[in-house]
């Protein structure tokens, strides 16, 4: 694509440089609560991005369900479980074996997309947002049964957390 | 367009049954939770004959993501199968050990519908939404003895590693949309969307059969997606260096979960593994056979090789499973590209040893199981003196471990000697060889097994001669004459898997057709 | 917009920068933090080739996955979440090597 | 002749009254006693009818049956894997021994009190898989058999063995499964090459394989058979079995499971891989003739009464695969009938042995004397093992080994020599123990001893009668192994079908 650098292209890059620091700061911070702040902002980073990639109903999903289900819930687990009284023991014993693992991964993974040949259209202006409706149909027609997985599976999660976490009458 | 519901009624009846399960078991409470499970088995024996007879004979397509032909229908029954066994072999144990007997139930028949799920995917997105929902009812199993610490360990470390072997899988797959823009496995259905719209057909322009794809240019792509599916695939298969969490799982969890667990989950994700292969994958072949072949490979030597150093039987259990996934994973190396019929053939071989396996394993916990109903141990040790105190117990264990060793009599000799058939007609004789040599290996501890029963005195203060429950003693006699069944004349059931594994290569061998008709 | 390689190679940094924190982490909350990363990569890759590699296909494929990636999330963090409540009232640890009854 | 049928019961018959024992309430140990002996003696019977009525003239595989088992292998062809069932002049006599040992061990297990049923029914199984490997001609069930051999014997002993069971039983099972890996590779890598889509030995048979790929792959099969016949220096197994193994068990052990090995040097080696016999069969004769000293020699310092006969054995197997590693007909016929004969020697060997430690409790030579005097029919029986064992003319061992000596003398005049020496030894042994448990001065610590039970004199009865019937008219197994022999490929011919009788004129 030879548009030249727009602008929606320098958004991108922030929200990008800004989406990456915060996970990095999530899988480095030395206190959980602050990786989980800085999940939160990655959250947001990623939504920007779909946003940019014209997929308002992703980026609202994102919002929704991360943005506050899921951090909600992270913040529960973290005051039930008062990790925040053992800052020191955040990080396991084979810290350099995984550093090395995960940049071989990801090697390995730039190296493979680099040199792949992505099929894509001539010019950005090929590219048409994808509406809400079609989404909708899309996924009551042909993704009806993974549509009706994804409920049984939430109802089981759901049933599966409950059941556990509840206390039980010879906790103590 | 048209959605024909009638063809996943197996499935809505499942979900219906789990449902009714948990609703019945909290209402009435006062009833003996036993009857719960007794009527949970006999609802899935019936799904299971009713789906045989109603549905051997169709060969349809649920919305191009569900494939209702001989496969599934032969899975759809080998789970129901599997779960009916693990719940008869469940009662006794949960009534005593475990709470929540309405999940419990209800959980083992949402995993069991995941499985069947699972075996009818033919589109990626399905496929892994069935596997999730296998996943999930299996974390919670494995943790649900909620008060013991092993318990809640083994769950945790399962799901832990469970969600991140997803990520790595559902990256590959994203991998492979972006090469192949299309998540279905194949195209037979003719009035399915157009043609070239499906991973084979794109994929097949690798092996020169004409398709979609560049077939230089988007192979680095397709490469990483393969390593990473193979890859997260390998940590629900356990296949080594992915299995860490198995001994764990296995450890924790209640015992008929750790044979669900072993049996079921296992026969599932294989299920999906052959299905994604070889209807999808198979054009591929070449890029993806070695590394298969070397995960197999490593997996038999590794599994094997620590099993030599366990001392408690379910952690002896996981790893000879983990051994039995490396000679699974041979059925797959032994898919060919160009030989339609020899891939068929190397499918049936691995259905055939993966029914003998879970056959087998389901006849060892369950007589594990009721060995710890009795005495509340699972050491090896603790089975000292078993043939004098219970021999049919004995009996049952010894066959089955001599069936996984590979020994005559029993399914394991038929099954492997017909799975390594396949690898050695491939050209893979140094797999094979190393799989005859792990499997000779295997019998040392499974004879260490062996002897603790056979060579010495019971020990302790409970030595009394014990009975089993009748419902279970019946499931283990009905397991182990399976075992021997399968053992001494499994042509019968190979016949049933051959014609199931048709449907697989259907694509594969139109297009090979095509190719011999230019 | 910006090029398709691109968005993929920050995705693929995304992505293994939540594999390190799996690998190097020891809380399970943060484990399962970093899973979230690498999942949010995938629902990103899932979307950028529906936007851009086959719009001429007319299919959405990818979009559906992505929605239905952040929901399986969700329903994974509540689980997950709910085992390690129920592992810190037994043991008093969230992490996982320090539940060391079992190798880890 | 076809009556294919009689092979096919060789099978049912044990293996069925192994699926009726399952069902006999287990405090009913007499049941189940009789209901083996009685499956034994047919089979005794069908062995014996099988021997009989084969017919030398003619030669080659008889009593063909075949049943397709798994056919619709896209790899395999029409009859991929089968039941196929035959008999040749090799595997006649051999039948007829594994008949008369068998039933000869069930008559010596009667005294067994402990789990008589699991015994009965592990010691069927073992039975049935010996018979499996004669008369099978099919490689998957051949293996199949081979391994159904092997397995009971670990339970065999480890529950009703005694010294050092649980050493013995797991290094017997190892090794010989071990082997049974380089059979199971030798065996694909023989599939594959022929490409004819069979298992089935008669096909595979008429394939010519090349001399590379055979001198590659005859090893694996001359190795991992030759392990479970004593092989050299893989024999060490051999003796810690049979002390550890009970005596019935020993029985079978020495009488035929380690004949399975030479058979399927035979079987597998000389008839499907022929062109390898030129490069390997000098080593086996070569390895052959060290196991049959280096026994002798180590027989010749055992204290344990079970260890001399264990380490005979290895000297003994050594003289078959001497006569197998000649390569000329009459070096062959000798090592089948070396095979037919040791079978039955050391069965009664076995069994006597067994007699004496169920009343003295222990095997050690050097604390008995004068047993004479006590038990008069014991001595007569195990002296005329002894005898048979260093080849004393007019029995069945002079027969074989004088084939086995002349063969030898034709190719390797040097080995003869070593063969002959350690028949020299085998005297000396053999006459050493005679002299000083059986005749010595009565050690008065016996007194209590009593004569062995009529159970172990039926069994012994039943086994010295092949032994002096060979001795003295080897013609009818001579005819039937001759015929056979020749048709093996590469199998040399000196002095046209030359055979004892021609010798002596009878």
């Amino acid at each position: 694509m030879e548009d030249g650098v727009t602008a929606t292209q320098v958004v991108f890059w922030i929200l990008a440089v800004v989406m990456l620091i915060s996970a990095i700061g999530v899988v480095t911070a030395g206190n959980i609560v602050y990786a989980a702040l800085f999940f939160i902002a990655s959250l947001a980073g990623v939504a920007g991005i779909y946003l940019i990639l014209t997929v308002e109903f992703i980026a609202l999903v994102q919002l929704l369900i991360y943005g506050s289900a899921v951090v909600i819930l992270i913040l529960f687990a973290l005051m039930l479980t008062r990790a925040r009284e053992r800052p020191q023991a955040l990080f396991g014993r084979s810290r350099p074996l995984g550093i090395a693992a995960s940049l071989g991964l990801l090697a390995a993974l730039i190296g493979g997309i680099v040199a792949t040949t992505w099929t894509t259209p001539e010019s950005s202006a090929a590219i048409q947002p994808v509406g809400l409706q079609a989404i909708g149909d899309a996924i009551f027609t042909i993704w009806i049964v993974p549509f009706i997985i994804v409920g049984v599976l939430l109802s089981i999660a759901l049933d599966g957390a409950i059941m556990l976490a509840s206390p039980d009458e010879d906790d103590n | 367009m048209d959605l024909e519901y009638q063809l996943i009624i197996p499935e809505f009846v499942m979900a219906g049954l789990a449902v009714v399960v948990i609703a019945a078991a909290l209402m009435f409470r006062n009833v003996d939770q036993k009857w719960f499970g007794y009527a949970t088995a006999a609802a899935l024996g019936i799904i299971a004959l009713a789906t045989a007879i109603a549905y051997w004979n169709t060969n349809d397509d649920f919305g191009n993501v569900l494939a209702v032909d001989h496969f599934t229908v032969l899975f759809r029954v080998f789970f129901l199968g599997i779960a009916f066994f693990t719940v008869i072999a469940a009662v006794q144990f949960a009534g005593e050990r475990l709470k929540n007997h309405a999940e419990f139930y209800g959980l083992i028949v949402f995993a069991t519908l995941g499985m069947m799920l699972l075996a009818a995917s033919r589109e990626l997105l399905t496929a892994y939404l069935s596997l999730e929902l296998l996943s999930f009812s299996f974390y919670i199993l494995v943790g649900f003895n909620k008060l013991n610490p092993f318990s809640n360990e083994g769950s945790l470390k399962y799901m832990l590693l469970g969600a991140f072997s997803s990520a790595l899988m559902l990256y590959g797959i994203s991998l492979i949309y972006g090469v192949t823009g299309t998540t279905l496995y194949s195209g037979i259905e003719p009035d399915g969307v157009a043609a070239g719209r499906n991973i084979a057909d794109q994929l097949a322009s690798f092996a020169g059969l004409g398709g979609g794809v560049d077939p230089e240019g988007a192979r680095p792509g397709l490469l990483i997606g393969l390593v990473l599916i193979t890859a997260g695939l390998g940590f629900k298969i356990s296949a080594v260096p992915f299995h860490q969490w198995t001994p764990d799982a296995y450890q924790g969890a209640p015992l008929p979960i750790t044979a669900f667990l072993s049996a079921g989950g296992k026969a599932a994700a294989f299920a999906f593994f052959l299905r994604l292969f070889s209807e999808a994958f198979l054009p591929a072949a070449n890029e993806w056979v070695w590394f298969v072949g070397i995960l197999a490979a490593v997996t038999m030597i590794v599994g094997n090789l620590m099993a030599l150093q366990q001392t408690n039987f379910k952690r002896l259990m996981a790893y000879s499973s983990i051994s039995q996934v490396g000679y699974l994973l041979v059925g797959i190396v032994a898919l060919n590209a160009a030989n339609v019929s020899q891939s068929q053939d190397a499918a049936s071989a691995l259905v055939l040893h993966l029914i003998g396996y879970v056959t087998t394993n389901i006849a060892v916990f369950a007589a594990i199981i009721a060995f710890y109903n009795r005495t509340g141990r699972d050491d090896i040790v603790d089975l000292r003196g078993l043939a004098e105190r219970q021999p049919f117990l004995a009996f049952a264990i010894a066959a089955a471990l001599f069936s996984l060793a590979g020994m005559p009599l029993f399914a394991g000799f038929a099954t492997k000697f017909i799975i390594f058939q396949a690898a050695f007609n491939n050209g893979f004789l140094w797999l094979g060889a190393i799989g005859v040599t792990a499997s000779f290996v295997s019998l040392y501890y499974y004879l260490m097994v062996i002897k603790q029963m056979y060579l010495y005195e019971p020990e302790g203060s409970d030595r009394a001669r014990f009975h089993v429950s009748r419902p279970l003693a019946g499931a283990l006699v009905v397991l182990v004459a399976g075992v021997l069944f399968i053992g001494l004349y499994p042509t019968p059931l190979f016949d049933v898997i051959h014609s199931s594994t048709e449907g697989l290569f259907e694509q594969a061998a139109a297009l090979s057709a095509s190719v011999v008709g230019q | 917009m910006p090029a398709l390689e691109h968005i993929l190679v920050v995705n693929a940094v995304l992505f293994a920068i939540g594999a390190m924190g799996v690998l190097t982490r020891r809380n399970a909350v943060l484990i399962l933090l970093s899973v979230e990363l690498m999942l949010n990569a995938v629902s990103l890759n899932m979307v950028a080739f529906a936007v851009y590699g086959h719009v001429d296909f007319g299919n959405i494929t990818g979009i559906v996955f992505a929605f239905f990636i952040i929901v399986i999330a969700a329903a994974e963090v509540a689980l997950a979440l709910g085992i390690v409540v129920r592992t810190f009232r037994n043991r008093a640890t969230a992490n996982v090597d320090e539940v060391n009854l079992l190798k880890w | 002749m076809d009556a294919g049928e009689a092979l096919l019961l060789l099978l049912l018959i044990p293996g069925g009254t192994m699926l009726l024992t399952l069902f006999v309430p287990s405090r009913h140990a007499n049941v189940v006693r009789w209901i083996s002996l009685i499956a034994t003696t047919a089979t005794l019977i069908d062995s014996i009818w099988i021997f009989a009525v084969y017919d030398f003239a003619e030669g080659g595989y008889q009593f063909d049956l075949q049943y397709p088992w798994i056919e619709n292998i896209a790899f395999l062809g029409e009859n991929g894997i089968s039941l196929h069932l035959a008999v040749d002049g090799i595997a006649a006599p051999l039948v007829l021994l594994n008949g008369l040992v068998g039933f000869a061990g069930v008559l010596v297990s009667w005294k067994i009190t402990h789990r008589v049923k699991d015994f009965f029914i592990l010691f069927l199984a073992l039975f049935t898989g010996v018979y499996g490997v004669y008369i099978g001609q099919d490689l998957f069930f051949w293996f199949f058999a081979y391994e159904l051999a092997v397995l009971p014997m670990y339970l065999l002993i480890v529950i009703w063995g005694s010294t050092n069971k649980e050493y013995g039983a797991m290094k017997l099972t190892m090794v010989l499964v071990g082997g049974s890996v380089l059979i199971f590779v030798g065996i694909f890598a023989v599939f594959a090459e022929a490409g004819a889509g069979t298992f089935d030995m008669a096909v595979l048979r008429e394939v010519n394989f090349g001399r590379s790929f055979a001198n590659t792959f005859f090893p694996f099969f001359m190795i991992g058979c030759g392990i479970l016949a004593g092989l050299f220096p893989f024999h060490t197994w051999s003796p810690d079995g049979h002390v550890a193994a009970p005596t019935a068990v020993s029985m079978l052990h020495a009488g035929v499971l380690m004949k399975l090995g030479a058979f399927g040097v035979i079987r597998l080696g000389m008839e499907i891989l022929p062109a390898g016999t030129d490069f390997w069969m000098p080593v086996l004769l070569v390895l052959g003739g060290v196991a049959a000293v280096y026994g002798a020699i180590s027989a010749i310092h055992q204290t344990d009464l079970k260890f001399v006969i264990g380490y005979s054995s290895v000297s003994h197997m050594g003289f078959v695969l001497m006569g197998l590693g000649t390569m000329n007909n009459i070096g062959v016929n000798g090592a089948v009938l070396q095979m037919f004969s040791h079978g039955v020697m050391t069965a009664l060997f076995f069994a006597m042995v067994g007699g004496l430690y169920d009343q003295a409790h222990t095997r050690d030579i050097r604390v008995f004397g004068g047993l004479v005097r006590k038990m008069p029919l014991f001595v007569i029986f195990f002296g005329i093992a002894g005898l048979t064992s260093l080849g004393l003319p007019g029995l069945s061992g002079f027969v074989a080994e004088f084939h086995i000596f002349v063969g030898a003398i034709d190719k390797f005049p040097l080995f003869a020599a070593l063969g002959i020496l350690s028949a020299a030894l085998t005297a000396i042994y053999v006459l050493r123990l005679m002299g000083r448990a059986a005749l010595g001065p009565f050690n008065p610590r016996w007194e209590s001893l009593k004569e062995i039970s009529r159970w172990e004199i039926a069994a012994a009865i039943v086994l010295i009668a092949p032994i002096i019937a060979m001795g003295v008219w080897p013609d009818p197994f001579i005819d039937r192994i001759a015929q056979s022999v020749a048709d093996l490929p590469q199998v040399e011919q000196i002095g046209g079908l030359f055979t004892l009788s021609s010798l002596t004129g009878g």
